[in-house]
Protein backbone atom coordinates (compact mmCIF):
# COMPACT_ATOMS: atom_id res chain seq x y z
CA UNK A 1 0.00 0.00 0.00
CA UNK A 2 1.35 3.63 -1.18
CA UNK A 3 -0.13 6.58 -0.28
CA UNK A 4 0.49 7.77 -4.07
CA UNK A 5 -1.48 6.79 -7.33
CA UNK A 6 -0.37 7.28 -10.45
CA UNK A 7 -2.97 7.72 -13.59
CA UNK A 8 -2.07 7.60 -16.97
CA UNK A 9 -4.91 9.71 -17.90
CA UNK A 10 -6.87 9.03 -21.21
CA UNK A 11 -4.97 5.74 -22.36
CA UNK A 12 -6.47 2.45 -21.65
CA UNK A 13 -5.04 -0.76 -22.72
CA UNK A 14 -6.13 -3.89 -22.56
CA UNK A 15 -3.75 -5.81 -19.95
CA UNK A 16 -3.17 -9.50 -19.58
CA UNK A 17 -1.15 -11.50 -16.90
CA UNK A 18 -0.76 -15.06 -17.62
CA UNK A 19 -0.11 -17.18 -14.85
CA UNK A 20 1.09 -20.37 -15.64
CA UNK A 21 3.30 -21.88 -12.64
CA UNK A 22 2.61 -22.96 -9.30
CA UNK A 23 2.92 -21.18 -6.40
CA UNK A 24 5.96 -22.06 -3.71
CA UNK A 25 7.85 -24.11 -5.73
CA UNK A 26 9.31 -20.84 -7.51
CA UNK A 27 8.44 -17.25 -6.87
CA UNK A 28 7.09 -16.30 -10.23
CA UNK A 29 3.36 -16.76 -8.81
CA UNK A 30 3.65 -14.16 -5.91
CA UNK A 31 5.63 -11.59 -7.91
CA UNK A 32 3.30 -12.22 -10.51
CA UNK A 33 0.24 -10.74 -7.92
CA UNK A 34 2.07 -8.47 -6.82
CA UNK A 35 2.39 -6.73 -10.40
CA UNK A 36 -1.77 -7.52 -10.90
CA UNK A 37 -2.34 -5.82 -7.68
CA UNK A 38 -0.26 -2.31 -8.47
CA UNK A 39 -1.58 -2.36 -12.05
CA UNK A 40 -4.91 -2.01 -10.59
CA UNK A 41 -3.73 2.00 -9.68
CA UNK A 42 -3.44 2.30 -13.36
CA UNK A 43 -7.17 1.87 -14.30
CA UNK A 44 -6.24 -0.35 -17.16
CA UNK A 45 -8.43 -3.15 -18.56
CA UNK A 46 -6.97 -5.77 -16.78
CA UNK A 47 -7.76 -9.42 -17.13
CA UNK A 48 -5.46 -12.56 -15.39
CA UNK A 49 -5.57 -15.72 -17.15
CA UNK A 50 -4.67 -19.41 -15.64
CA UNK A 51 -3.17 -21.86 -17.78
CA UNK A 52 -0.74 -24.83 -17.43
CA UNK A 53 0.24 -25.23 -13.61
CA UNK A 54 -0.90 -21.39 -12.76
CA UNK A 55 -4.14 -22.60 -12.11
CA UNK A 56 -2.67 -24.76 -9.32
CA UNK A 57 -2.38 -20.54 -7.72
CA UNK A 58 -6.23 -20.75 -6.87
CA UNK A 59 -6.57 -24.07 -5.57
CA UNK A 60 -8.28 -24.15 -2.56
CA UNK A 61 -7.24 -24.63 1.20
CA UNK A 62 -3.74 -24.02 0.55
CA UNK A 63 -1.78 -24.31 3.74
CA UNK A 64 2.25 -23.37 4.19
CA UNK A 65 2.46 -23.15 8.25
CA UNK A 66 4.77 -26.18 7.85
CA UNK A 67 6.35 -24.77 4.97
CA UNK A 68 7.63 -21.39 6.84
CA UNK A 69 6.48 -19.49 3.25
CA UNK A 70 3.54 -17.23 3.70
CA UNK A 71 0.14 -18.31 2.08
CA UNK A 72 -0.80 -15.69 -0.24
CA UNK A 73 -3.93 -17.63 -1.43
CA UNK A 74 -6.09 -15.71 0.18
CA UNK A 75 -4.91 -12.55 -1.53
CA UNK A 76 -6.41 -13.34 -4.67
CA UNK A 77 -9.91 -13.13 -3.45
CA UNK A 78 -8.99 -9.29 -2.70
CA UNK A 79 -8.43 -9.15 -6.48
CA UNK A 80 -12.25 -7.87 -6.56
CA UNK A 81 -11.90 -4.66 -4.54
CA UNK A 82 -9.36 -4.13 -6.72
CA UNK A 83 -11.66 -3.86 -9.33
CA UNK A 84 -10.07 -6.59 -10.97
CA UNK A 85 -13.14 -9.16 -12.02
CA UNK A 86 -11.61 -10.73 -15.04
CA UNK A 87 -10.65 -13.99 -14.18
CA UNK A 88 -9.94 -16.99 -17.41
CA UNK A 89 -8.92 -19.95 -15.98
CA UNK A 90 -8.22 -22.83 -19.53
CA UNK A 91 -10.45 -25.56 -18.94
CA UNK A 92 -8.19 -28.00 -20.51
CA UNK A 93 -5.25 -27.26 -18.11
CA UNK A 94 -7.60 -27.77 -15.39
CA UNK A 95 -9.18 -30.95 -16.46
CA UNK A 96 -5.74 -32.12 -17.02
CA UNK A 97 -4.78 -31.68 -13.32
CA UNK A 98 -7.85 -32.99 -12.28
CA UNK A 99 -9.63 -29.93 -11.10
CA UNK A 100 -13.05 -28.73 -11.14
CA UNK A 101 -14.12 -25.05 -10.64
CA UNK A 102 -15.28 -26.47 -7.13
CA UNK A 103 -11.47 -26.62 -6.25
CA UNK A 104 -10.95 -23.01 -6.80
CA UNK A 105 -11.05 -20.59 -4.38
CA UNK A 106 -12.43 -17.63 -6.31
CA UNK A 107 -14.78 -17.22 -8.83
CA UNK A 108 -13.62 -17.56 -12.49
CA UNK A 109 -14.72 -18.21 -16.38
CA UNK A 110 -13.48 -21.04 -17.23
CA UNK A 111 -12.99 -21.37 -21.16
CA UNK A 112 -11.87 -23.29 -24.03
CA UNK A 113 -8.58 -23.40 -25.34
CA UNK A 114 -9.70 -21.30 -28.37
CA UNK A 115 -11.41 -19.22 -26.44
CA UNK A 116 -8.35 -18.13 -24.46
CA UNK A 117 -6.32 -17.81 -27.60
CA UNK A 118 -8.73 -15.22 -28.80
CA UNK A 119 -8.45 -13.60 -25.54
CA UNK A 120 -4.71 -13.23 -25.56
CA UNK A 121 -4.84 -12.25 -29.44
CA UNK A 122 -7.08 -9.23 -28.46
CA UNK A 123 -4.76 -7.71 -25.77
CA UNK A 124 -2.59 -4.78 -26.05
CA UNK A 125 0.00 -6.07 -23.98
CA UNK A 126 0.67 -9.68 -22.41
CA UNK A 127 2.83 -10.36 -19.43
CA UNK A 128 3.59 -14.04 -18.74
CA UNK A 129 4.63 -15.22 -15.58
CA UNK B 1 17.74 -3.35 15.32
CA UNK B 2 16.15 -1.06 18.05
CA UNK B 3 14.38 -2.80 20.83
CA UNK B 4 11.01 -1.08 22.37
CA UNK B 5 10.19 -1.70 25.80
CA UNK B 6 6.29 -1.60 25.72
CA UNK B 7 3.89 -2.42 29.19
CA UNK B 8 6.47 -4.74 30.31
CA UNK B 9 6.90 -6.41 26.83
CA UNK B 10 9.81 -5.77 24.63
CA UNK B 11 10.01 -6.11 20.69
CA UNK B 12 12.08 -4.95 18.35
CA UNK B 13 11.36 -2.37 15.56
CA UNK B 14 12.95 -1.85 12.71
CA UNK B 15 15.01 1.50 11.70
CA UNK B 16 12.30 3.29 10.47
CA UNK B 17 10.19 2.23 13.56
CA UNK B 18 8.58 -0.31 11.98
CA UNK B 19 7.39 -3.24 14.13
CA UNK B 20 9.92 -6.31 12.62
CA UNK B 21 7.77 -9.22 13.94
CA UNK B 22 4.07 -8.65 13.12
CA UNK B 23 2.75 -11.07 15.29
CA UNK B 24 3.93 -9.24 18.61
CA UNK B 25 1.58 -6.27 17.83
CA UNK B 26 -0.66 -5.80 20.57
CA UNK B 27 -2.96 -2.27 21.52
CA UNK B 28 0.22 -1.05 23.71
CA UNK B 29 2.67 -1.49 21.27
CA UNK B 30 -0.05 0.34 18.81
CA UNK B 31 -0.30 3.47 21.17
CA UNK B 32 3.32 3.30 21.44
CA UNK B 33 3.73 3.17 17.84
CA UNK B 34 1.52 5.83 17.46
CA UNK B 35 2.99 8.09 19.61
CA UNK B 36 6.31 8.10 17.63
CA UNK B 37 3.92 9.23 14.58
CA UNK B 38 2.70 11.86 16.94
CA UNK B 39 -0.42 10.77 16.39
CA UNK B 40 -3.08 10.57 19.19
CA UNK B 41 -5.47 7.57 18.76
CA UNK B 42 -9.41 8.40 19.03
CA UNK B 43 -11.69 5.57 18.29
CA UNK B 44 -11.59 6.77 15.19
CA UNK B 45 -8.41 6.14 14.60
CA UNK B 46 -8.70 2.66 16.23
CA UNK B 47 -12.09 1.64 13.67
CA UNK B 48 -9.43 2.67 11.11
CA UNK B 49 -6.16 0.73 12.35
CA UNK B 50 -8.50 -2.55 13.47
CA UNK B 51 -10.13 -2.41 9.95
CA UNK B 52 -6.54 -2.59 8.28
CA UNK B 53 -5.73 -5.51 10.73
CA UNK B 54 -8.89 -7.71 9.78
CA UNK B 55 -8.47 -7.05 6.10
CA UNK B 56 -4.74 -7.95 6.44
CA UNK B 57 -6.10 -11.02 8.39
CA UNK B 58 -8.23 -11.86 5.83
CA UNK B 59 -6.68 -11.08 2.89
CA UNK B 60 -2.78 -11.45 3.45
CA UNK B 61 -1.84 -7.74 1.69
CA UNK B 62 -1.96 -3.85 2.84
CA UNK B 63 -5.12 -2.76 0.78
CA UNK B 64 -4.47 -0.10 -1.76
CA UNK B 65 -5.29 3.49 -0.46
CA UNK B 66 -8.29 3.57 -3.16
CA UNK B 67 -9.14 0.00 -2.22
CA UNK B 68 -9.31 0.82 1.29
CA UNK B 69 -11.60 4.02 1.05
CA UNK B 70 -14.01 2.01 -0.40
CA UNK B 71 -13.57 -0.91 1.21
CA UNK B 72 -13.99 1.35 4.66
CA UNK B 73 -17.37 3.25 3.02
CA UNK B 74 -18.60 0.18 2.48
CA UNK B 75 -17.92 -1.49 6.18
CA UNK B 76 -18.34 2.16 8.07
CA UNK B 77 -20.05 4.19 5.77
CA UNK B 78 -19.59 6.99 2.76
CA UNK B 79 -18.07 9.85 5.48
CA UNK B 80 -15.48 7.68 6.73
CA UNK B 81 -14.63 6.14 3.37
CA UNK B 82 -12.69 8.96 1.58
CA UNK B 83 -9.12 10.42 1.44
CA UNK B 84 -10.61 13.39 3.18
CA UNK B 85 -11.36 11.87 6.24
CA UNK B 86 -8.66 9.57 6.56
CA UNK B 87 -5.98 12.22 5.96
CA UNK B 88 -7.34 13.81 8.63
CA UNK B 89 -6.90 10.95 11.40
CA UNK B 90 -3.42 10.37 9.92
CA UNK B 91 -2.05 13.33 8.29
CA UNK B 92 1.22 11.47 6.54
CA UNK B 93 -1.02 8.90 4.73
CA UNK B 94 -3.27 6.38 5.51
CA UNK B 95 -0.50 3.91 3.88
CA UNK B 96 2.54 5.13 6.14
CA UNK B 97 0.86 5.82 9.00
CA UNK B 98 -2.02 3.41 9.78
CA UNK B 99 -0.24 0.69 8.62
CA UNK B 100 2.68 1.52 10.72
CA UNK B 101 0.02 1.63 14.17
CA UNK B 102 -1.54 -1.50 12.76
CA UNK B 103 1.91 -3.46 12.48
CA UNK B 104 1.47 -3.87 9.22
CA UNK B 105 4.63 -5.01 6.35
CA UNK B 106 6.47 -1.71 5.49
CA UNK B 107 4.68 -0.63 1.81
CA UNK B 108 8.21 -1.77 -0.46
CA UNK B 109 7.08 1.50 -1.81
CA UNK B 110 6.25 -0.36 -5.11
CA UNK B 111 4.58 2.26 -7.95
CA UNK C 1 0.37 -12.15 -32.54
CA UNK C 2 3.95 -13.43 -32.30
CA UNK C 3 4.42 -16.23 -29.83
CA UNK C 4 7.90 -16.23 -28.01
CA UNK C 5 8.85 -20.03 -26.75
CA UNK C 6 12.43 -20.23 -25.18
CA UNK C 7 12.09 -24.06 -23.83
CA UNK C 8 13.34 -27.11 -24.94
CA UNK C 9 9.56 -29.49 -25.86
CA UNK C 10 11.54 -32.19 -24.53
CA UNK C 11 11.47 -30.36 -20.95
CA UNK C 12 8.50 -28.54 -20.41
CA UNK C 13 5.13 -27.75 -22.38
CA UNK C 14 5.67 -24.40 -23.44
CA UNK C 15 5.84 -25.30 -26.94
CA UNK C 16 2.51 -27.54 -26.41
CA UNK C 17 0.82 -24.85 -24.29
CA UNK C 18 1.82 -21.92 -27.04
CA UNK C 19 0.08 -24.37 -30.07
CA UNK C 20 -2.79 -24.80 -28.00
CA UNK C 21 -3.72 -21.34 -27.33
CA UNK C 22 -2.15 -19.37 -31.09
CA UNK C 23 -4.82 -18.43 -33.38
CA UNK C 24 -4.78 -19.18 -36.69
CA UNK C 25 -1.95 -17.28 -38.67
CA UNK C 26 -0.29 -16.05 -35.84
CA UNK C 27 3.74 -16.67 -35.69
CA UNK C 28 5.63 -18.68 -32.97
CA UNK C 29 9.33 -17.80 -32.45
CA UNK C 30 11.27 -20.74 -30.82
CA UNK C 31 14.47 -19.06 -29.08
CA UNK C 32 17.34 -20.29 -26.76
CA UNK C 33 16.37 -24.20 -25.79
CA UNK C 34 13.36 -24.01 -27.79
CA UNK C 35 15.59 -24.35 -31.12
CA UNK C 36 15.83 -27.76 -30.46
CA UNK C 37 11.73 -28.53 -31.22
CA UNK C 38 12.55 -27.05 -34.95
CA UNK C 39 14.92 -29.82 -35.80
CA UNK C 40 14.30 -32.96 -37.95
CA UNK C 41 14.48 -36.80 -36.82
CA UNK C 42 12.99 -35.46 -33.06
CA UNK C 43 9.88 -36.97 -31.73
CA UNK C 44 8.36 -33.66 -31.72
CA UNK C 45 8.93 -33.39 -35.88
CA UNK C 46 5.41 -34.27 -36.36
CA UNK C 47 4.04 -32.48 -34.06
CA UNK C 48 5.79 -29.06 -35.22
CA UNK C 49 4.74 -30.21 -38.61
CA UNK C 50 0.79 -30.29 -37.70
CA UNK C 51 1.08 -27.10 -35.95
CA UNK C 52 2.89 -25.30 -38.84
CA UNK C 53 -0.40 -25.73 -41.31
CA UNK C 54 -2.18 -23.12 -38.98
CA UNK C 55 1.11 -21.07 -38.05
CA UNK C 56 4.19 -19.74 -39.23
CA UNK C 57 7.16 -20.85 -37.35
CA UNK C 58 10.79 -19.09 -37.06
CA UNK C 59 13.64 -20.03 -35.10
CA UNK C 60 16.69 -17.85 -34.09
CA UNK C 61 19.89 -19.00 -35.88
CA UNK C 62 22.46 -17.79 -33.04
CA UNK C 63 20.68 -20.24 -30.83
CA UNK C 64 20.57 -23.33 -33.62
CA UNK C 65 24.31 -22.58 -34.20
CA UNK C 66 25.24 -22.20 -30.91
CA UNK C 67 23.55 -25.86 -29.84
CA UNK C 68 25.22 -27.63 -33.08
CA UNK C 69 21.90 -27.73 -34.40
CA UNK C 70 22.09 -25.23 -37.91
CA UNK C 71 22.32 -27.99 -40.29
CA UNK C 72 18.84 -30.05 -39.17
CA UNK C 73 16.33 -27.79 -39.02
CA UNK C 74 12.75 -28.41 -40.17
CA UNK C 75 11.32 -27.06 -43.55
CA UNK C 76 9.01 -24.49 -43.90
CA UNK C 77 10.82 -22.85 -40.12
CA UNK C 78 12.59 -19.68 -41.29
CA UNK C 79 15.68 -19.02 -39.80
CA UNK C 80 16.00 -14.97 -38.15
CA UNK C 81 18.43 -13.29 -36.51
CA UNK C 82 18.17 -10.56 -33.77
CA UNK C 83 17.43 -8.19 -36.44
CA UNK C 84 14.63 -10.73 -37.51
CA UNK C 85 13.53 -11.14 -33.99
CA UNK C 86 13.24 -7.47 -33.74
CA UNK C 87 11.48 -7.28 -36.89
CA UNK C 88 9.14 -10.34 -36.01
CA UNK C 89 8.21 -8.19 -32.79
CA UNK C 90 7.17 -5.02 -34.65
CA UNK C 91 5.03 -6.54 -37.13
CA UNK C 92 3.22 -8.51 -35.22
CA UNK C 93 0.72 -6.08 -32.99
CA UNK C 94 1.10 -8.12 -29.67
CA UNK C 95 2.90 -10.83 -28.05
CA UNK C 96 3.45 -13.35 -25.61
CA UNK C 97 6.40 -15.12 -24.25
CA UNK C 98 5.59 -18.67 -23.16
CA UNK C 99 8.19 -18.94 -20.26
CA UNK D 1 8.98 2.33 -32.43
CA UNK D 2 8.84 2.47 -28.53
CA UNK D 3 9.71 -0.77 -27.12
CA UNK D 4 9.52 -1.87 -23.80
CA UNK D 5 11.37 -4.81 -22.33
CA UNK D 6 10.87 -6.78 -19.37
CA UNK D 7 14.12 -9.04 -17.96
CA UNK D 8 12.86 -11.53 -15.30
CA UNK D 9 15.77 -13.73 -14.97
CA UNK D 10 19.04 -13.44 -13.56
CA UNK D 11 22.08 -13.59 -15.82
CA UNK D 12 24.50 -16.57 -15.96
CA UNK D 13 21.97 -19.10 -14.58
CA UNK D 14 19.81 -18.39 -17.57
CA UNK D 15 20.23 -17.43 -20.98
CA UNK D 16 17.39 -14.76 -20.71
CA UNK D 17 20.01 -11.95 -20.21
CA UNK D 18 21.72 -12.48 -22.59
CA UNK D 19 19.25 -12.77 -25.55
CA UNK D 20 17.42 -9.59 -23.82
CA UNK D 21 20.79 -7.78 -24.65
CA UNK D 22 21.11 -8.75 -27.91
CA UNK D 23 17.60 -8.00 -28.84
CA UNK D 24 18.07 -4.16 -27.21
CA UNK D 25 21.20 -3.65 -29.26
CA UNK D 26 19.76 -5.14 -32.19
CA UNK D 27 16.72 -2.88 -31.86
CA UNK D 28 18.65 0.33 -31.19
CA UNK D 29 20.05 -0.84 -34.62
CA UNK D 30 17.37 -0.67 -36.70
CA UNK D 31 16.35 2.95 -35.27
CA UNK D 32 13.50 1.71 -32.57
CA UNK D 33 13.17 3.75 -29.27
CA UNK D 34 14.12 1.18 -26.16
CA UNK D 35 11.94 2.89 -23.62
CA UNK D 36 12.76 1.38 -20.66
CA UNK D 37 14.23 -2.54 -19.83
CA UNK D 38 12.56 -3.59 -16.53
CA UNK D 39 14.13 -5.93 -13.97
CA UNK D 40 11.98 -8.27 -12.16
CA UNK D 41 12.10 -11.67 -10.46
CA UNK D 42 15.99 -12.62 -10.33
CA UNK D 43 16.26 -10.13 -13.08
CA UNK D 44 17.37 -7.84 -10.35
CA UNK D 45 20.80 -10.04 -10.50
CA UNK D 46 21.36 -8.20 -13.75
CA UNK D 47 22.34 -4.96 -11.54
CA UNK D 48 24.82 -5.72 -8.81
CA UNK D 49 28.22 -4.11 -9.55
CA UNK D 50 29.67 -7.40 -7.33
CA UNK D 51 29.73 -9.31 -10.20
CA UNK D 52 33.06 -11.10 -11.04
CA UNK D 53 33.07 -13.31 -13.69
CA UNK D 54 36.27 -15.14 -15.14
CA UNK D 55 38.36 -13.14 -17.62
CA UNK D 56 37.22 -15.11 -20.64
CA UNK D 57 33.08 -14.87 -20.12
CA UNK D 58 31.42 -11.92 -20.68
CA UNK D 59 30.53 -9.21 -17.88
CA UNK D 60 26.30 -8.99 -18.08
CA UNK D 61 26.15 -6.50 -15.56
CA UNK D 62 29.16 -4.09 -17.05
CA UNK D 63 27.39 -4.47 -20.69
CA UNK D 64 24.56 -3.12 -19.53
CA UNK D 65 25.69 -0.78 -17.98
CA UNK D 66 27.61 0.31 -20.87
CA UNK D 67 25.08 0.08 -23.06
CA UNK D 68 22.92 2.15 -21.20
CA UNK D 69 26.01 4.93 -21.68
CA UNK D 70 26.04 4.71 -25.02
CA UNK D 71 22.45 5.06 -25.68
CA UNK D 72 20.91 6.56 -22.62
CA UNK D 73 18.90 3.34 -21.74
CA UNK D 74 16.44 3.63 -18.45
CA UNK D 75 17.47 0.51 -16.64
CA UNK D 76 14.77 0.13 -13.82
CA UNK D 77 15.65 -2.57 -11.28
CA UNK D 78 11.64 -2.98 -9.47
CA UNK D 79 12.72 -1.79 -5.53
CA UNK D 80 10.58 -4.81 -4.14
CA UNK D 81 12.26 -8.16 -5.97
CA UNK D 82 15.62 -6.30 -5.18
CA UNK D 83 14.97 -6.12 -1.49
CA UNK D 84 14.31 -9.79 -1.45
CA UNK D 85 17.80 -10.36 -3.46
CA UNK D 86 20.20 -8.21 -1.38
CA UNK D 87 20.34 -5.64 -4.80
CA UNK D 88 20.60 -1.61 -3.15
CA UNK D 89 21.30 1.78 -3.87
CA UNK D 90 22.70 3.92 -1.45
CA UNK D 91 19.63 5.33 -0.66
CA UNK D 92 17.77 2.45 0.06
CA UNK D 93 20.90 0.67 2.17
CA UNK D 94 20.16 3.71 4.38
CA UNK D 95 16.68 3.81 4.39
CA UNK D 96 17.08 -0.46 5.48
CA UNK D 97 19.80 0.04 7.75
CA UNK D 98 22.51 -1.65 5.54
CA UNK D 99 26.50 -1.52 5.70
CA UNK D 100 26.44 -1.79 2.29
CA UNK D 101 25.05 -1.15 -1.36
CA UNK D 102 25.74 -2.64 -4.76
CA UNK D 103 23.99 -1.18 -7.41
CA UNK D 104 25.67 -1.03 -10.82
CA UNK D 105 25.95 2.39 -12.57
CA UNK D 106 23.44 2.77 -15.03
CA UNK D 107 20.42 1.21 -13.15
CA UNK D 108 17.78 2.83 -11.24
CA UNK D 109 15.31 1.53 -8.14
CA UNK D 110 11.92 1.65 -8.62
CA UNK D 111 8.91 0.52 -8.23
CA UNK D 112 6.51 -1.76 -10.21
CA UNK D 113 4.64 0.93 -11.50
CA UNK D 114 7.20 1.49 -13.93
CA UNK D 115 6.51 -2.14 -15.74
CA UNK D 116 3.50 -1.18 -15.78
CA UNK D 117 3.72 2.27 -17.53
CA UNK D 118 6.09 0.75 -19.54
CA UNK D 119 3.03 -1.74 -20.84
CA UNK D 120 1.26 2.01 -21.26
CA UNK D 121 3.53 3.82 -22.81
CA UNK D 122 5.47 1.09 -25.46
CA UNK D 123 4.17 0.25 -28.62
CA UNK D 124 5.70 -3.37 -27.57
CA UNK D 125 6.54 -4.81 -24.41
CA UNK D 126 9.34 -8.06 -24.79
CA UNK D 127 9.52 -10.54 -22.16
CA UNK D 128 12.73 -12.53 -21.55
CA UNK D 129 13.00 -14.62 -18.63
CA UNK D 130 12.53 -18.75 -17.72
Amino acid sequence: MTDEMMDEEGVIKKFMFVNRKAPYGTIYALEGLEVVLISAAFEQDVSLAFVDDGVYELKKTQDTKALGQKNFSPTYRALEGYDIEKLYVERESMEMRGLTEDDLLVDVQVVSSAEMADLMAEQDVVISF
Amino acid sequence: MPMVEVAGKSFEVDEEGYLTNLADWNQDIAGYLAQEEKVEMTDSHWEVVNFLREYYEEYQIAPAVRVLTKAISKKLGADKGNNKYLYELFPYGPAKQACKIAGLPKPTGCI
Amino acid sequence: MLHIVNKSPFDRNSLESCFRMATQGSAVLLIEDAVYGATKGSSVEAKVQGAMAGLKVYALGADLQARGVADRVLDGVTVVDYGGFVDLVAEHGNLQSWL
Amino acid sequence: MKIGILVSEGPYTHQASDTAYNFVKAAIEKGHEIYRVFFYHDGVNNATRLTEPPRDDRNIVNRWSELAKQHNLDLVVCIAAAQRRGIMDENEAKRQGKNADNLAEGFRISGLGQLVEAGIQCDRLVTFGD
